[in-house]
């Protein structure tokens, strides 16, 4: 049996004009388990916390019952006072005499009444409190970047640089990501690569990182602070550490007729091949499945040529098993694919090509080298259409393109239009818009220039149709403002791709047991609150793998996600919340109802050896909470048919004490 | 005979995180409501049972109000869309049996609610004292 | 606003089943019409037009028979709005309206040409009248 | 008449038991009277041959027996299933409450079950003896010589009336011909409760309910209710509570139960067919599933394995609970 403590608060006339805190405090005195019972003036001041823990020594309380504010105001207070005079914080309960009584109701009889009541609800749930003492857990002070991009380079420097060890998993053979394939970025126009290689650079130099580069990951398991990885590191049939990446056997590989990927096939490259010039690592890969002595054991030129005899081609897939604390995703993004758009003729024709390829066809180290040239037959275009939202806010029944919108398709377009006229001023650029959608710094002034001193012809409409014609592109567009139907011959159509996530998204967060929208970007733990969390507690989210983004973006993201992972590297333990679920594994069906609404993956099942009444043993598959992820919801004891799960601090029969209680 | 005057005793289950703030500021704000309502703080709308419902009702009470954050708002991103199932499911239930459908409610309220808090309590229990004592699911053997 | 065709907006959404609220003004279904330069009123505009109740316009419109159903909006419209079946709804309630045939019998012969597949004709017989 | 006989289903038992495939069968067997038939485990081939049975009167649904019987049997155990116990069998193994590989599932064939209440109602009391071999059912009463010919389609059990699917979903091997899902008229009972005022609602469960004697057989023979310790029996629970003591004990009971088992229950009729009181249980099932079906998509519980019940999932616009009554009511 309890020994509670009820202490009435008046908290000046707060509570005292409305509420007769005599009558309730002397009604509450009769209720069972109740030793003793007083009121006083300002329950949360130093003489009112006294009061109580002198109480408690007098008359040996083991419960607490203060009839006062909101708990949301001053229940920690009340729980501090508990534990300082040396009962468990948690048998304290807080009847809201205040926000809830005294403050709406004017009348002191019906006030009275029902602070009595509350105040025995508080008292039937103290009868029924435990102990809670939160769980601690150790924290591994290494942290997991998974992607290589910009948002995945940003998180791992950013925790390098608090003293955190990090690894980087990423699964081309070199970091770098998107922004590496960009030519230019907005506003500003400055080179992606100048911008991007020496934070590459800087990735390789700290000692801090370690990059897993051609790796994936295959297995999660544990929670936060301890979770174990397992990282399949692809053979590349190159000893990485003792290839100097001269390049030397990427020239002399006699199969070069391997497309490209970096430049999205519009040229080719060897079997052998370092990605591009400022790759990091800077170590060559050999593509098996257009190796030539991988496939049929003849050739061998690249093991020749190599003076540091770093070829391996007897290398095996290794798999690397690794402790983290925290797990950052930066999985990214991929431009959709064009395979539905009939209308763009972009499987038709060579000169229909995406933005990102606009990109490479721009850029100095691309395929043309920089110069501005069409794909089909490497001449200059005169006429460039630039069609916009292609398979972005499309309808959500509609069989093809997304329902989002793409975010970053309005300035990156503005910004090739713009580069477009100022290389090439003989070109006419027509960019074919729904909405022009600019919101951020110096965001809109760009476009405007681009329209109002580049001279780029902005039009409201679609283009509906791109009929390939001899050397042409016939174009088939509305202009809605002037009511027009528009037929433009065109040399070059871009069309401004939708953003999509990565396809390793999907696998990666069953495995994290991180939660998705149903357009597999990542879901936030709070869209406002926490927008680079997960719900699932120790992963973090960065970049483009939580909605569209651009770069500016995903690089605050990412030192957001860099701050909340150093906040958790930095603990030496974590306590949890002792208000958790908790399964009784004699009753436990073991059914996976729980599982499945639990929104932290918070449970795992396993087999147990139960001793029966009739004294044979019996293996069970029971569910098992791990507190430390737990957030205590209590969703899942709700799920739970035989009631085998319930919840500490709310536990069912608490909840229905104080049913009774009020119901009396 | 002296009638006594009718007071319905209604029982309302709100979250921590939006409805009982909402009820706080309710309270800060001083917009009165009935005292026949009665509130019980739960983590989440997700915690309430349908047996927790079932049980106020069968110790008397006449009306029993859920209330959580708005949906998309959970604290705990889903357990209110699960509560929105689960009471769809229960208070059909309830209206089959031929349990006056007033009875029961879901409303979502967030923590700047205040005012839809104190409007939904005085709206519920309105509708509810309009029904008087709930005597359905009293024992039907002591009614027969 | 006070949108005195309410009715008749009304039964238009009805029989074609588009919810022209849908329509994020992209154009699309302009842009994609072989009949644009025959039509006074485009397809963007009917969706647009019967969403502002302005409908009189168009059942008086010869842009409603110019329309040749070929469906391209319908598949091209990012948002799933379906101006053509909005067009063939109009076009409807105006026969419906006039209570007359578009298409006599006796003028068919006049328009009788070797290179119209006969089965153009009768379905723009079965289309135009009642 | 079932179309499969009792020879082939033990020729099938005791081909099994004969090469090893299994070690005992789980199956039908003869009760005090002919239609009380109860289910039986049997290790022999001897064994089937004197107590098996297999006629009209075999609605036992195995599936929940496996859940303990698997525990305890070494080897696999073979199980007789109707199309409707299958259901039941999938969701168990959606539930992981018993091994799969302990079990070798016959599906066999149904052309439905009688309700000896109905046989009773033609008939009368004091049956001795009925005889399903023939084409009609040949039931002898102890007050006249002459057995009273029925026609099995006049004695149909309502859930049999109503077959929801005569498909096996589940199965080792298949006996006879497989069916097809049916398009039953399953909730048109429901549909007319639903139909009337909340008054005549009242009336008609108390009517129905006030009879409970709280035998809990309706949960004993429930598939769906195979909990290690179910919570009418957990004096923790706050429910527990063997007799209606106290105030809407019945009411309480049977919406916590039917709640208990919603999303998972398969409709296959159990609890209604061993009710001592008649209580139309299934209706309180089935007005779960056709609100399910109607608020949330059509679901069929048990129809595959691991797929996720309607309760333990979500869509962001589902129905509020206060636009149920707007359906509901219309």
């Amino acid at each position: 049996m309890q020994r509670i403590g009820v202490f009435v608060c008046w908290c000046g006339s707060n509570i005292a004009g409305t509420v007769d805190v005599q009558a309730v405090s002397d009604a509450l005195k009769n209720e069972p388990g109740v030793v003793f019972s007083t009121n006083y003036q300002y329950m949360c001041s130093q003489a009112g916390q006294n009061m109580i823990k002198d109480a408690v020594a007098e008359h040996k309380l083991t419960g607490i019952v203060v009839c006062s504010c909101s708990p949301r105001m001053h229940e920690a207070t009340f729980r501090k006072t508990a534990a300082a005079a040396g009962i468990n914080p948690y048998m304290v309960e807080i009847a809201n005499i205040r926000e809830q009584c005294s403050w709406v109701h004017k009348d002191m009889v019906t006030g009275t009444e029902k602070a009595i009541i509350l105040g025995k609800a508080a008292v039937a749930k103290v009868n029924l409190n435990t102990p809670l003492t939160p769980g601690e857990s150790p924290v591994t002070k290494r942290a997991l970047v998974i992607g290589g991009g910009i948002a995945g380079i940003q998180t791992a420097l950013d925790i390098a640089d608090a003293g955190f060890p990090v690894d980087i998993v990423e699964k081309k053979p070199t970091i770098g990501g998107k922004m590496a394939q960009l030519d230019k970025t907005f506003p500003t126009l400055d080179c992606a690569a100048c911008i991007l290689t020496p934070k590459m650079v800087d990735v390789a130099q700290n000692d801090k990182i370690r990059i897993f580069s051609y790796s994936e990951v295959t297995d999660v398991k544990g929670f936060v602070g301890n979770f174990d990885v397992t990282i399949k590191k692809h053979a590349r049939y190159v000893k990485e550490d003792i290839c100097t990446g001269c390049g030397a056997c990427t020239e002399k590989c006699p199969m070069k007729k391997v497309p490209n990927e970096f430049n999205l096939g519009m040229d080719n490259r060897s079997a052998i091949y370092i990605p591009f010039a400022q790759a990091v690592p800077k170590v060559a890969t050999i593509d098996p499945n257009y190796c030539n002595m991988l496939k049929n054991g003849k050739c061998g030129v690249c093991s020749k040529v190599c003076a540091a005899g770093a070829i391996d081609y007897k290398q095996q897939d290794e798999f690397i098993e690794e402790k983290y604390g925290a797990i950052v995703v930066a999985t990214g993004f991929n431009p959709i694919s064009m395979d539905k758009f009939d209308e763009f003729a972009y499987n038709q024709s060579k000169d229909v090509i995406t933005s990102l390829e606009f990109e490479r066809l721009t850029n100095a180290a691309g395929p043309t080298a920089g110069k501005l040239l069409r794909p089909s037959d490497l001449k200059h275009p005169h006429t460039i259409v630039f069609v916009q939202c292609v398979g972005s806010r499309c309808d959500a029944c509609a069989e093809k393109g997304k329902e989002y919108c793409s975010k970053i398709c309005c300035m990156y377009t503005a910004k090739h239009a713009m580069l477009t006229r100022d290389k090439y001023p003989d070109t006419d650029v027509y960019v074919f818009y729904i909405d022009v959608r600019t919101p951020g710094k110096n965001f809109d002034e760009f476009y405007r220039r681009a329209v109002e001193e580049y001279g780029v012809h902005y039009i409201k409409g679609m283009v509906g149709k791109v009929t390939p014609e001899g050397d042409k592109l016939k174009v088939q567009a509305s202009d809605l403002l002037a009511n027009k139907q528009l037929h433009i011959d065109a040399d070059l159509v871009v069309l401004a791709a939708a953003i999509e996530p990565d396809k390793s998204a999907r696998p990666l967060a069953t495995m994290l047991t991180a939660s998705m929208d149903t357009n597999d970007f990542f879901t936030e733990a709070h869209p406002k609150l926490r927008p680079v969390e997960s719900p699932t507690a120790g992963v973090f989210l960065s970049g483009a793998c939580q909605g569209p983004k651009d770069i500016p973006e995903t690089v605050s993201q990412a030192g957001a996600a860099a701050s909340k992972v150093i906040g958790l590297l930095a603990k030496d333990k974590l306590t949890g919340n002792p208000c958790v679920a908790s399964s009784n594994e004699l009753m436990c069906n073991g059914c996976s109802t729980c599982e499945r609404v639990c929104p932290y993956g918070a449970i795992t099942y396993e087999n147990k050896e139960f001793r029966m009444p009739d004294r044979t043993t019996a293996i069970r598959r029971i569910a098992v909470v791990n507190p430390a992820v737990c957030q205590g919801c209590g969703c899942c004891t709700v799920a739970c048919p035989s009631g085998a799960m319930d919840l500490r601090g709310f536990a069912n029969s608490q909840i229905i004490a104080e049913v009774d209680a009020i119901c009396k | 005979m002296q009638v006594k005057e009718y007071k319905p005793l209604i029982v309302a289950f709100c979250c921590n995180w939006c409805s009982y703030a909402g009820a706080d500021l309710a309270g800060n704000n001083r917009l009165s409501y009935p005292a026949d309502v009665k509130i019980i703080r739960v983590p989440c709308s997700c915690r309430v049972n349908p047996m927790f419902v079932l049980r106020a009702f069968q110790r008397g009470a006449d009306g029993v109000i859920l209330c959580g954050c708005h949906p998309g708002d959970c604290h705990y991103t889903s357990g209110n869309y699960y509560t929105r199932r689960r009471m769809a499911l229960l208070f059909s239930m309830l209206d089959y049996l031929g349990i006056e459908k007033e009875r029961t409610r879901v409303e979502w309220v967030s923590a700047a609610e205040g005012a839809k808090f104190a409007a939904t309590m005085n709206d519920f229990a309105e509708k509810v004292a309009a029904l008087g004592e709930n005597k359905r699911l009293e024992d039907l053997r002591c009614k027969r | 606003m006070h949108n005195k065709n309410q009715y008749l907006q009304e039964e238009l959404l009805r029989t074609s089943g588009v919810n022209p609220k849908k329509c994020m003004r992209c154009g699309k279904c302009s842009a994609t019409c072989p009949a644009y330069d025959e039509m006074e009123y485009h397809p963007h505009q009917f969706v647009n037009m019967v969403e502002s109740g302005d409908i009189e316009p168009l059942l008086n419109s010869k842009s409603l028979y110019r329309c040749l159903s070929c469906f391209a909006c319908i598949d091209r419209c990012p948002r799933g709005v379906e101006p053509a079946k909005l067009v063939e709804a109009v076009r409807l309630a105006a026969i419906r309206k006039q209570g007359a045939n578009h298409l006599k019998a006796d003028d068919v012969p006049a328009m009788l040409d070797d290179d119209i597949p006969q089965q153009a004709l009768v379905s723009a017989f079965r289309k135009y009248a009642k | 008449m079932q179309k499969i006989t009792r020879d082939q289903l033990i020729e099938k038992a005791a081909s099994l038991l004969a090469n090893g495939t299994v070690s005992c069968v789980l199956g039908w067997q003869k009760g005090e009277f002919d239609y009380d038939i109860t289910p039986a485990v049997f290790d022999t081939e001897d064994e089937l041959k004197a107590n098996f049975v297999w006629n009209d009167f075999c609605g036992a649904n195995f599936s929940k027996y496996l859940v303990s019987k698997t525990k305890k049997c070494e080897g696999k155990i073979l199980v007789f299933l109707k199309a409707c116990d299958t259901y039941s069998f999938n969701q168990l193994l959606t539930e992981h409450r018993f091994d799969r590989e302990k079990v070798y599932a016959v599906g066999i064939p149904c052309e439905g079950m009688a309700d000896i209440a109905k046989v009773k109602a033609i008939a009368g009391d004091g049956i001795s003896s009925i005889d399903c071999s023939g084409e009609k059912m040949a039931v002898t009463t102890i007050y006249e010589d002459a057995p009273v010919m029925i026609d099995a389609k006049d004695v149909l059990a309502e859930r049999c009336v109503n077959c929801k699917s005569k498909k096996h979903v589940a199965y080792d091997e298949l006996m006879g011909e497989d069916g097809d899902v049916i398009d039953s008229a399953r909730f048109d009972e429901v549909a007319k409760i639903e139909a009337m005022t909340p008054d005549e609602r009242f009336a008609f469960w108390q009517n129905e309910l006030s009879r409970c004697i709280r035998c809990n057989a309706c949960r004993d023979i429930c598939p769906a209710c195979t909990c290690e310790k179910c919570v009418f029996d957990n004096p923790n629970s706050s429910v527990e509570n063997k007799s209606p003591a106290n105030s809407f004990e019945e009411k309480m009971f049977h919406i916590i139960r039917a709640f208990h088992v919603a999303g998972r229950c398969t409709d296959c009729g159990e609890c209604s067919r061993v009710c001592p009181q008649h209580i139309p249980l299934h209706l309180l099932n089935r007005k779960f599933i056709k609100d399910i079906d109607s608020f949330y998509g059509d679901y069929q519980a048990g129809a595959e394995v691991g797929s996720r019940a309607p309760l333990v999932n979500y869509t962001t616009d589902d129905l509020e609970p206060g636009e149920v009554f707007e359906r509901g009511d219309n």
